[in-house]
């Protein structure tokens, strides 16, 4: 299994689409010129001290709002590795996926780690920060899938017959 | 010596018994008027410039948000809460939202003779009413609130006698369109436009405003109409008395003397990207020139006769699908008043998308802004090059019905083309 | 001393100086970066301080803003000598003492990127080998220039 | 053993014999919405996954709203790329400038009973309204829906919410929803389909049905179902005998019940800046207000535009007061019914149908430090300006009697 260690930003419950990526910017041509304004409304000078690498622990109901892909792909361009949160919207968890950005689901973690804290993670197995171990569940198959083809575009290009 | 409209006006205010052109006056303002295009400038320099800050008379002070109205950003917010407490700490009168501030300026405060300074270069609309407007900038304004008074060089005037009346569609605003590509965008610089003899007087003030809003156009200081009792009228209806109507006395001089045979006026549509850019629509139409907006609306052409004349054009028919057509009426008042006539509703149910009552497409921000080598055309008072968004993109102007006309068939064409 | 010429045409209106959707930012050291966009670009980062503008007619035609002569001052812009220029434009100019000079001659004279030495006191332009005079400044008008505009009369007069 | 609305709905649409919570089934889309500002993601996502053609143009809704009118340059570039997916993939059913795409789903009639339809925005679950499984998604899932027809969902968990007897005449199926939402949390629903029932939501109409099912996703809800009953049949043009199968069972299985006795419900303001974060008005008396909005795809409906005018008629606001009709056809209604005219008399800013100020995107954008009372579903952080605007929730009647003041009040 997959195995990675990375520092962790901690943010709190109810992290919304408009906090990941407020509206006026998305009409910017590319997630490139958006990432910047990552997390800005609550953090403006997050997106600038993210390393790739690094992953961000929240609390509940992370991504909860607007369908925008931009928040998951925001997130990705930021070359944060994974989120670990108490939980997910379901339209950011189902957009997470279909870009293939890793999330894991933890109740415990952010209520353990301080910011600048490195924690590893096996996946689809658990969780290690200061010598204690914390179980994670895998994900449906369905949603494997997905994950393994490298997100939903690769999967329709399979299924078109594309290579890519 | 005899004097013009113009002299008679800026003696009175400085107080004196006769002037010339080219004399330095200092005179008294009746009003001031300033809109969200600079107003947080006016209020920072007061604030942060000024060693003694004072307003000498409050209640001469109008303040007008319709430029960016509603704010389109954080930063238009800002400017705007800037007028806004300024205003409210001053007791300073506020419109917000209200309406195009000369529109504004004309419904609720404008009289005959008075002297207006605008932080606003279409303050020549005035001259509808026998006014002298004249627009000014920031700096201008802060003196002028902070003295009550300020500095003017007399203008020389250039007299447009009119005569006879606009065939049917045919409009004051293809009129204006014509003295202008006659005499240039800068023809009457520091000059002061004045319209009289019988064609002057068969123009409603509505229409009267449309000619006097676009003399800035063509450089003039104020665009002045003799007024006559229309002009009381008007005053009377609105609550206000008109006192000083100021006409040229018969040995006045003038730097030129124009005549105009209103009957001959046609349609104009004016090509980018100047004002001066004359044609005329009969040959424009024959380009069938692809527009991607249509605009009606501004302090220039955004009244109820300019609301009528288009919606007689699209009644029944429907906006080309590949048109945005956004119609701003002037000011809310103009607003109720078309949407008592249903012309509001017959506008919509063409397509049109009804504004709120701001500047916005004339001016190129906050609503309506137009993309990349996108055509506009428009009622509003410019053409300049960018004027409506992208940098490539061209506006050409025309009177509401050929603007009306050309959103329905997504040319440049008049209402007999469709 | 010598600066810079930038040549412009006839009929520079105050969009082309200074855009609509520029004119509401908090202050004209944030806006002075848009100067000329529509025109040039780079303008605002290639000008240098004591640079001079060269127009043709009706120079700042168009609105009232004085954002325009504003964004020119707070370039280092020194002067704008134009064929003539456009009354609001040039009064604003005067009232935040920023010298416009009418000269008729200079602008066929001189081309683009050519040096020029302005003289204000003197009121001559000496550019491409040939010294120009100006036109000067109605007393009045040169009064509140050399105070530093009419702020600074406003606020000598306490 | 019994279903629910959303089970019954699935089982109909897969022809399965029997569907649970849980399972993950493959539906046959009835009906797609994509807006103005993720058509051009849409686009390059289709092309890229290698479709040529659309899998049916008839089920595919393209509208303009969140950009109408455009406020930037760049919003154009959003238009013309729109237009052209219009003119390459032959599709029929565009909406240029009529209104919010939500508003428009139900009111155009693309958007039924017993449908399932998937839209790019979150609010897609409006459409439960009138007993449609709609729910939104991200535009990497449209684009595969649009080459495809289909689409995986987990058959969600129900949770039943009953509301019986009266509603008081100063409360609202949006003092509903948000007593729902703070009840719930903001993710209280999360994966789940809410049922909405009883004789007060019976006795209510389509379009205050429209405000609840539209805010059910900011309590996380996949969506929001009502079960159809003579007036959705007017409103939709369907015979009601072609739409009584869709009802929760007596013997379906829920995970949660909630009761409400309408008679107990006051009106409510979410307050800054979280959606469940709910208080009684009462309790915000007072508060000071720089700015009201009433409009958008929660509550810019006729019905909501009728409150207004009725409290405003002839008053003045104290402050600035902005109105968005929802769509074109509300706004032409409004007109014919005097509301406009006693809006406009009373001051309001009155804007052309769009989402407007509700994303964030112009229409009234505040400052710092700014205070704005608003009907529409979000008042998260930024989303109405910078992170220092306080953004209240609530009702129409509520915001018009506070724009009368310039502060929260009470409507009575």
């Amino acid at each position: 299994m997959e195995k990675f260690t990375g520092k962790v930003w901690v943010l709190g419950d109810d992290i919304d689409t408009d906090i990941i990526i407020p509206t006026e910017y998305l009409a910017l041509p590319t997630v490139e010129d958006m990432k910047q304004y990552g997390f800005s409304p609550l953090r403006p000078e997050l997106a600038g001290q993210i390393h790739e690498g690094d992953i961000i622990v929240a609390g509940k109901n992370f991504g909860c709002g607007s369908s925008r892909e931009q928040a998951p792909e925001i997130i990705k361009a930021l070359k944060v590795k994974c989120v670990i949160a108490k939980s997910y919207a379901r339209i950011f968890f189902r957009n997470s996926i279909n870009n293939g950005l890793l999330l894991i689901e933890n109740s415990e973690i952010q209520d353990a780690v301080k910011e600048g804290d490195e924690i590893t993670v096996t996946l689809g197995e658990c969780i290690e920060h200061n010598g204690r171990t914390y179980p994670v569940a895998s994900l449906p198959d369905n949603l494997m899938d997905i994950l393994r083809a490298g997100g939903l575009v690769k999967a329709m290009q399979q299924r078109n017959g594309l290579h890519s | 010596m005899g004097m013009t409209i113009g002299e008679k006006i800026i003696a009175r205010a400085a107080g004196v018994s006769e002037v010339k052109p080219n004399d330095i006056h200092t005179v008294k303002l009746d009003r001031m008027m300033s809109n969200d295009g600079t107003t947080h400038l006016t209020v920072d320099m007061y604030k942060n410039k000024l060693k003694h800050p004072r307003i000498a008379d409050k209640d001469k002070i109008v303040f007008i948000m319709d430029h960016n109205v509603p704010a389109e950003n954080p930063k238009t917010a800002e400017a705007h809460k800037k007028m806004r407490n300024f205003a409210r700490e001053n007791g300073i009168k506020l419109y917000e939202g209200q309406g195009v501030c000369h529109q504004i300026m004309m419904e609720d405060y404008v009289c005959p003779g008075e002297l207006i300074f605008g932080a606003d270069s279409h303050t020549t609309s005035y001259g509808a009413l026998g006014a002298f407007g004249t627009g000014v900038g920031c700096t201008d304004f802060l003196y002028g609130m902070v003295t009550g008074s300020s500095w003017v060089m007399v203008p020389e005037t250039l007299r447009f006698n009119l005569h006879g009346k606009l065939r049917e569609g045919v409009y004051a605003r293809d009129l204006i369109l014509t003295i202008i590509g006659d005499i240039g965008a800068n023809g009457a610089t520091y000059k002061i436009m004045e319209f009289a003899g019988d064609g002057a007087h068969n123009l409603s003030i509505d229409e009267r405003m449309v000619l006097c809003n676009l003399t800035v156009e063509a450089g003039a200081k104020a665009g002045i109409v003799e007024p006559d009792e229309k002009v009381a009228d008007y005053c009377r209806q609105h609550g206000r008395e008109a006192v000083h109507m100021f006409k040229s006395d018969p040995d006045a001089r003038f730097a030129a003397v124009y005549e105009y045979d209103l009957s001959q006026i046609e349609p104009v549509v004016v090509r980018p990207d100047f004002v001066d850019n004359f044609a005329l629509l009969r040959d424009v139409r024959e380009e069938k020139i692809p527009v991607d907006e249509v605009f009606i609306g501004s302090c220039n052409n955004g009244r109820l006769p300019d609301l009528r004349a288009a919606a007689q054009v699209v009644k029944g028919r429907k906006t080309a699908p590949s048109v945005r057509f956004l119609v701003a009426p002037a000011s809310n008042q103009v607003y109720i008043d078309a949407l008592k006539e249903g012309i509001i509703t017959t506008l919509m149910e063409a397509g049109a998308m009804i504004m709120n009552s701001n500047c916005s497409v004339c001016w190129g921000s906050c609503q309506g802004v137009i993309g990349e080598n996108e055509v506009l055309i428009s009622t509003g008072t410019r053409n300049f090059k960018g004027r409506a968004g992208h940098p490539s993109s061209k506006v050409y102007l025309a009177s509401a019905a050929t603007c009306a006309a050309s959103a329905i068939a997504g040319t440049i064409c008049g209402p007999e083309d469709l | 001393m010598s600066n810079q010429i930038w040549k412009f045409h006839n009929d520079v209106d105050t969009d082309q100086i200074i855009a609509s959707q520029y004119l509401l930012l908090p202050d004209v050291e944030e806006m002075k970066q848009y100067t000329f966009e529509s025109l040039d670009p780079d303008f605002a980062k290639n000008v240098h301080e004591g640079d001079i503008i060269v127009a043709g007619e009706n120079f700042g035609c168009g609105s009232s803003r004085e954002q325009a002569p504003s964004v020119l001052k707070a370039l280092g812009v020194k002067a704008v000598i134009a064929r003539s220029f456009a009354r609001i434009f040039y009064r604003n100019s005067i009232n935040i003492g920023f010298p416009v000079i009418v000269c008729k001659d200079l602008y066929d004279a001189v081309k683009d990127g050519d040096m020029a030495d302005l003289d204000l006191s003197a009121g001559t332009v000496t550019a491409a080998g040939k010294t120009f005079t100006c036109t000067k400044l109605p007393e009045y008008m040169q009064n509140i220039l050399s105070q530093g505009g009419l702020i600074a009369s406003l606020n000598k007069e306490g | 053993m019994g279903n629910t609305i959303i089970e019954k709905i699935i089982k109909k649409n897969t022809g399965l014999s029997e569907v649970k919570p849980g399972q993950i089934v493959t539906v046959h889309v009835d009906r797609v919405m994509i807006h103005d500002i993720f058509i051009p993601f849409v686009a390059d996502k289709f092309e890229e996954m290698g479709f040529d053609r659309l899998w049916d143009p008839d089920k595919v809704v393209l509208i303009y709203d969140h950009l109408v009118p455009a406020s930037a340059v760049e919003d154009i570039r959003h238009f013309k790329i729109g237009d052209a997916f219009v003119k390459k993939y032959g599709l029929t059913h565009v909406h240029r400038s009529d209104g919010i795409c939500h508003q428009l789903m139900t009111e155009a009639g693309y958007a039924g009973p017993g449908d399932i339809v998937f839209g790019t925005d979150s609010h897609t679950t409006t459409y439960g309204c009138v007993g449609c499984f709609s729910s939104g998604i991200g535009y990497t899932e449209m684009a595969s829906i649009l080459g495809t027809g289909e689409m995986w969902v987990k058959v969600p968990e129900t949770i039943k919410v009953v509301i019986n007897g009266t509603l008081p005449a100063n409360v609202s199926a949006k003092d509903v929803i948000l007593r729902l939402i703070g009840d719930l949390r903001a993710d209280g629903a999360t994966y789940k389909a809410l049922e909405i029932t009883g004789s007060a939501v019976d006795a209510m109409s389509v379009a205050s049905r429209m405000t609840i099912s539209n805010m059910a996703v900011e309590a996380g809800a996949k969506c929001c179902l009502f079960r159809p009953d003579e007036k959705t049949c007017q409103y939709t043009g369907t015979d009601l005998s072609e739409v009584d199968w869709i009802y929760g069972d007596e013997d379906a299985q829920y995970c949660q019940l909630i009761e409400y006795q309408a008679e107990d419900l006051v009106p409510v303001c979410a307050c800054p800046s979280q959606v469940d974060n709910i208080h009684p008005v009462s309790d915000l008396v007072g508060t000071k207000l720089d700015q009201v909005f009433i409009g958008s795809c929660t509550n810019g409906r006729l019905e909501d535009l009728a409150e207004a005018a009725r409290i405003l008629d002839g008053r003045q606001t104290a402050c600035k007061l902005i109105i968005t009709p929802a769509s074109r056809k509300i706004y032409l209604e409004a007109i014919e019914a005097g509301y406009m005219e006693i809006l406009a008399r009373a001051g309001a800013i009155i804007t052309q149908p769009g989402c407007g100020l509700c994303c964030g995107r112009a229409g009234g954008i505040l400052t710092d430090g700014e205070t704005v009372l608003a009907t529409n579903n979000r008042n998260f952080l930024g989303r109405m300006g910078t992170s220092k605007v306080g953004i209240y929730l609530g009702s129409p009647a509520t915001a018009a009697i506070s724009a009368i003041y310039g502060e929260i009040r009470e409507p009575l």
